[in-house]
């Protein structure tokens, strides 16, 4: 699908708000009558210094002009820039930058909406799609920490084992619905003409408590995180 | 991974210790952490559970063992070990310091 | 007191000569075994604590949470437990209002338990804010070689504030994958010279992404986190405002430098050599960061 | 009547020079033409010396060489010490070498076993250093030499720089017995700082497109000292360095030693033995003896190679180190290896493997190593005459009879009792005992260092004296005795191990007064690279590999 097909899904006839640059997706839109402000990365892109900068100053100017205005951010990238100039400068400063804008705009009550629509790996994921309230992921996309493969190469782990332990171990597998398994992502959306009514709920529903390692206890995926955060809060209420 | 589990007599721990437990070194290349926990019910026995990557050392590993409970007195205590590799000098300096900081005043 | 240099201390070593004497008390201490599943499922080895040592402490006398890695544990890196660890320290700083410091040494997620670490992070992220949210400061002391990377990187990015030797790096992605992504003539991992001139302490501090650079002791990382427990940076519009502005000046100013000295020359060192060589707070005091 | 030869190498050098004679001007041929003059000079079956040693490398020269079709270059005897380059491997996949004689290939150990099995490689004989360049002047000797300098002038006069290391040995039986030398340079120049090797020596120069291959192979960094390591160090500073008032000795590359050098100004300090050891070396400049030099403790240093980085610190310290007449150092392997044969009180080093006889080996199954130089310094010195206080005192403890030298050099192996990964460094039989290892050195296994040599095993556990022990039995009973938790010292008895304590044959932390406790890294006089810039006022200049700061 393309980028014009998959905007379109989602926002109707209003996507033209929407200007791509750099592969990087910032404007305004509707979904059904709910305005809404739109960041996000295409094509597998990689995030470097200027995305992040493109992104946040999208979110910073949402802030000042549309108050409350939901943030929809549609995540299709690779990672991050792995790039000599760009840590120099500071990449994860940038990437903490464009964390604290939405950081500003939710409390300013904006609510945040994330839509894994693509590639959602790694660090490009971490960077902004994954501090939304509600995460959404389209059953097409590949979602995940990285490929059992390239998981292989670091850890010099056997593709064959890691393989077959992601059979039972969800964490280890790539997709978006292990990691709605562990909690990373609320539902799992088909790719269908739904996909706008879809959203619109998900924006009506979104709440900014995290219950992601809630969710990933229930469903089976995470089985630790939850009860070990549970564990340090009351141990040090003693 | 290879595991085991072995006991030995030991003079008895001066007692009380000034911990509940006592942790020494870190699991890393070369190195290991050892966990010294008070066991009062067996004031004359050590007993000791090894986890290690490298199988094959069983034997080494209990002569070390068996050395270090009838250098020091650690009867009344379990110590585990989780092991990544490390020489049996480090070991029973990670041994020695378990138990320096079992039985050290509080700081 | 001690002035044994910070990046040789072990993690609890480091809470021992941060926290005042005495003071800290452990939560899920080793004792409790709370461990990795997946490691042993692999054949790697476990640890007691999951390579991260978390609890409640005074520093100068005040009452703060403290967490330390441990980065001789696979990389110091954060699995499931260990971001829960994090995330459970950082609800209850936001909960009681106080500070939250974090002696960091980590290469980011780990990899061996995928995505598990991933969204723990993300979670830990999340939680950072809800303490500047709550005026609760958060703190990352970056003093080890091997830095904060990844997802730590990131995560150290959104705290409050940065400490930083000159031996702790800050970054995302490290110099071998960069060097596998663009080859060895563009960045050589073994030139470690220029591994910390692109991230390491002196140059983050340059561009104002350490809040403050202090010497490689155990008694200089102290002070200088007493120093920011009274402080907090609580985010808004204005902030970030400025904060978009500076970050847009400093990739039209050095976007186009390759060579992390044309930085330090630009930023007004004129003997690189010699600054190279000096003492962090030596250094510091030599000129003004290019700050935010 | 048969005729006799009278000169004709003399004769079939002149050919070979006219050959090349349109390629140079003078002495200079542009590197471009570098294959055309290899072509021009060397013939089948000739003796080839190409130099490379493990740290410095002909490498241009052995890159075009390699270049070569096997047609234009067949049957050559390859003579050289040390086979590193991947180039070098080269000549033997392509066929072009008939015989090979070398000392060492460290780097290339798993290659060279390879193209061993596939019967590519036609090994002459493996040597020591010395060895192969004495064979240079006997039976070995280079009708081609392949070398590398520095700077050349334009008559063809050669500058050397810091590595001299064996670049004479090479020139000198090559020149004087009507062979030809060629010689890659960094650059040429118009004058030289000084002159290291006479145009009279040279045939011919070429301006290498690339500066020489350097390695930085003596550098240690002191962060990467363990407390294992400097308990080992106090050891060796109380049972050994001052227990025998050693005062001329040679260092390995090793973090041992390493330990050793940088505990000198602490503890050395403390049990005052500041002029009393440690006062003359035969060893590279080692970046980590800058805390003792700067703190008085060593009178002078000569050395075999030079050490990236040390330029300007070694030319600063000429009351220490050898140095020219414009001032830089100097170096010369052969005479460096001499005089660790003869002229030290002790050669202490490292190795992989030791055996229940004491014999010592770096070889492991799968790899060719060689020997390298070790051997030249480890072993006793029959030749020896002079006294010195630790030589009579060694000598007396071997019990000497009436047809014996009076004196013993101390060849000290210190090696932790077990390797990374709980690899056991005593074993019961060498690796290098193998069959399929030895079949490779025509029967004979690559030992190092031979048991009957060494006089002291240190490890962790304590101090082996060998050299007191009277029977094979005793030796094996005192190895055993500080062999730890290896199988082999599992094998020991607890009655042996006591009597030979009481003996002071076995010597434990506990009985040298060493308290292990003290062993940790705030002990080491440098815990990092940057505090040796410190320590030499910041005349060392650490190769970028070592810089984290």
């Amino acid at each position: 699908m393309t980028t014009a097909d998959l905007l379109a899904h989602f926002f109707g006839a209003s996507a033209t708000g929407i200007t791509i640059s750099n592969k990087i997706a910032t404007g305004y839109a509707k979904v059904g009558d709910q305005d809404v402000c739109v960041i996000g990365t295409v094509d597998g892109t990689y995030i470097d210094n200027a995305a992040a900068l493109q992104m946040s100053e999208q979110v910073l100017d949402c802030v000042r002009s549309k108050p409350g205005v939901p943030i929809v951010m549609l995540v299709d990238s690779e990672g991050q820039e792995p790039n000599r100039t760009a840590e120099m400068l500071g990449l994860p400063v940038y990437f903490g930058h464009l964390l604290t804008c939405l950081q500003v705009a939710r409390e300013a009550g904006h609510k945040l909406i994330t839509v894994a629509t693509g590639k959602a790996i790694g660090g490009a994921f971490i960077c902004y799609g994954m501090f939304a309230d509600s995460i959404y992921a389209l059953d097409s996309a590949t979602v995940g920490l990285m490929p059992v493969e390239a998981m292989s190469a670091v850890t010099k782990i056997p593709v064959a084992i890691l393989e077959e332990l992601s059979k039972t171990l969800p964490a280890l597998e790539f997709g978006a619905a292990p990691f709605a398994l562990l909690g990373g992502v609320k539902a799992v959306w088909p790719t269908d003409e739904t996909l706008a009514d879809k959203l619109s709920a998900a924006i009506a529903a979104a709440t900014p408590e995290d219950t992601r390692a809630a969710l990933g206890k229930e469903r089976g995926g995470r089985p630790q995180a939850y009860d070990v955060q549970q564990r340090v809060l009351a141990e040090s209420a003693r | 991974m290879e595991a085991f589990q072995q006991s030995f007599p030991s003079h008895a721990l001066a007692w009380p210790p000034s911990r509940k437990w006592a942790l020494a070194g870190v699991v890393g290349s070369g190195n290991l952490e050892v966990l010294i926990e008070p066991n009062p019910a067996a004031p004359d026995t050590v007993s000791y559970s090894v986890e290690t990557p490298i199988p094959g050392y069983r034997d080494s590993w209990l002569a070390a063992l068996s050395d270090f409970s009838a250098h020091y007195a650690v009867g009344g205590t379990t110590i585990t070990l989780h092991d990544q590799g490390a020489p049996p000098v480090v070991v029973k300096l990670r041994l020695r310091q378990a138990l320096d900081l079992l039985t050290s005043a509080q700081s | 007191m001690s002035l044994t240099p910070y990046h040789e201390l072990k993690a609890r070593e480091r809470i021992a000569v941060i926290a005042d004497a005495g003071s800290f008390r452990e939560i899920l201490p080793p004792p409790e075994r709370v461990m990795s599943t997946y490691l042993p499922k692999l054949g790697i080895p476990v640890s007691f604590d999951d390579g991260l040592a978390i609890g409640h402490a005074t520093i100068g006398g005040k009452p703060v949470y403290l967490a330390a890695q441990v980065g001789q544990f696979v990389g110091g890196s954060v699995g499931e437990v260990h971001s829960a660890k994090l995330v459970g320290l950082l609800k209850s700083a936001a909960r009681d209002k106080i500070p939250c410091v974090f002696l960091i040494e980590s290469g980011g997620v780990r990899l061996h338990e995928g995505s598990s670490g991933e969204i723990g992070i993300a979670e830990a992220i999340r939680a950072v804010f809800s303490c500047r949210a709550a005026g609760a400061t958060t703190l990352a002391v970056i003093g080890s070689d091997i830095g904060a990377y990844g997802g730590m990187g990131i995560l150290s990015s959104c705290c409050d504030f940065r400490l930083m030797t000159e031996h702790g790096r800050l970054g995302i992605s490290g110099p071998i994958v960069i060097e596998k992504w663009m080859g060895k003539q563009a960045f050589d991992s073994a030139n470690r010279a220029l591994v910390w001139k692109t991230s390491g302490g002196k140059t983050r501090y340059v561009l104002g992404d350490a809040d403050l650079l202090v010497n490689d002791s155990a008694d200089s990382v102290r002070a200088g986190i007493i120093s920011f427990l009274s402080k907090s940076a609580k985010p808004d519009l204005a902030m970030v405002e400025a904060r978009q502005a500076s970050l847009e000046a400093r990739l039209e100013k050095f976007g186009q430098i390759s060579d992390p000295d044309e930085i330090w020359k630009t930023c007004g060192i004129t003997d690189i050599a010699a600054a190279s060589l000096a003492e962090a707070e030596d250094f510091a005091k030599s000129f003004h960061p290019q700050n935010s | 009547m048969p005729q006799v030869p009278y000169d004709s190498r003399r004769r079939n050098k002149a050919s070979r020079l006219s050959r090349a004679s349109s390629l140079a001007q003078g002495k200079l041929v542009p590197h471009e033409k570098t294959a055309d003059l290899l072509r021009a000079v060397l013939e089948p079956g000739d003796i080839l010396c190409l130099e490379g040693d493990n740290q410095k490398q002909a490498d241009f020269l052995a890159a075009e060489l390699a270049g070569l079709d096997p047609s234009e270059l067949r049957d050559i005897h390859l003579v050289m010490s040390c086979i590193t380059l991947p180039s070098h491997i080269e000549l033997f996949k392509k066929g072009m070498i008939k015989k090979v004689d070398f000392a060492y290939a460290g780097p290339q150990g798993a290659a060279v076993a390879e193209l061993l099995a596939a019967g590519k490689f036609p090994i002459g004989a493996i040597h020591t250093y010395n060895e192969l360049y004495a064979r240079y002047y006997i039976d070995l000797t280079p009708r081609v030499a392949l070398i590398a300098a520095a700077k050349a002038d334009r008559a063809g006069n050669l500058f050397l720089a810091a590595n001299t290391e064996e670049t004479p040995a090479i020139v000198e039986p090559t020149a004087f017995y009507d062979g030809i030398v060629i010689a890659q340079v960094n650059e040429i120049v118009d004058t030289l700082p000084r002159i290291d090797v006479p145009t009279d020596q040279v045939d011919f120069v070429i301006e290498a497109p690339y500066p020489m291959h350097l390695t930085a192979l003596f550098t240690r960094d002191p962060a990467a000292i363990t407390d294992t390591q400097i308990l080992m160090a106090m050891i060796a500073i109380k049972g050994i360095y001052q227990e025998y008032e050693v005062e001329s000795l040679n260092h390995g590359i090793g973090f041992d030693t390493a330990a050793i050098e940088l505990l000198l100004p602490t503890y050395g300090e403390e049990l005052g033995l500041k002029g009393k050891i440690c006062k003359y070396w035969m060893v590279n400049p080692l970046p980590t003896m800058i805390p003792a030099i700067e703190s008085g403790w060593v009178d002078t240093v000569f050395s075999v190679g030079g050490e990236v980085g040390m330029e300007r610190y070694t030319a600063a310290r000429s009351d220490i180190y050898f140095t020219g007449r414009d001032g830089s150092f100097h170096s010369n392997r052969p005479m460096g290896q001499l005089a660790g044969h003869y002229a030290l009180d002790m050669f202490i080093g490292a190795s992989l493997q030791i055996d229940i006889h004491g014999n010592s080996s770096t070889v492991s199954k799968g790899r060719i190593t060689g020997f390298g130089g070790a051997p030249n310094m480890g072993c006793q010195p029959n030749g020896r005459r002079h006294p010195s206080k630790a030589w009579l005192k060694a000598g007396r403890e071997a019990n000497p009879g009436p047809g014996a030298l009076p004196g013993r050099k101390l060849v000290v192996q210190m090696v932790e009792t077990f390797q990374a990964g709980r690899v056991p460094t005593f074993v019961e039989t060498l690796d290098a005992q193998d069959p399929s290892v030895k079949s490779a050195m025509q029967g004979v296994a690559p030992i190092m260092i031979y048991g009957d040599d060494v006089t002291h095993i240190v490890t962790e556990e304590g101090i082996a004296n060998l050299g007191a022990c009277r029977t094979q039995e005793e030796r094996t009973a005192a190895i055993r005795g500080v062999a730890g938790y290896t199988p082999v010292g599992l094998k020991r008895s607890s009655a042996d191990t006591a009597a030979l304590r009481a003996r002071g044959i076995i010597k434990l932390p506990e009985d040298l007064g060493v308290a292990p406790a003290r062993a940790n890294r705030g002990l080491l006089a440098a815990q990092e690279i940057k505090d040796l810039v410190r320590w030499s006022g910041g005349l060392y200049d650490p190769p970028s590999q070592f810089v984290d700061w």
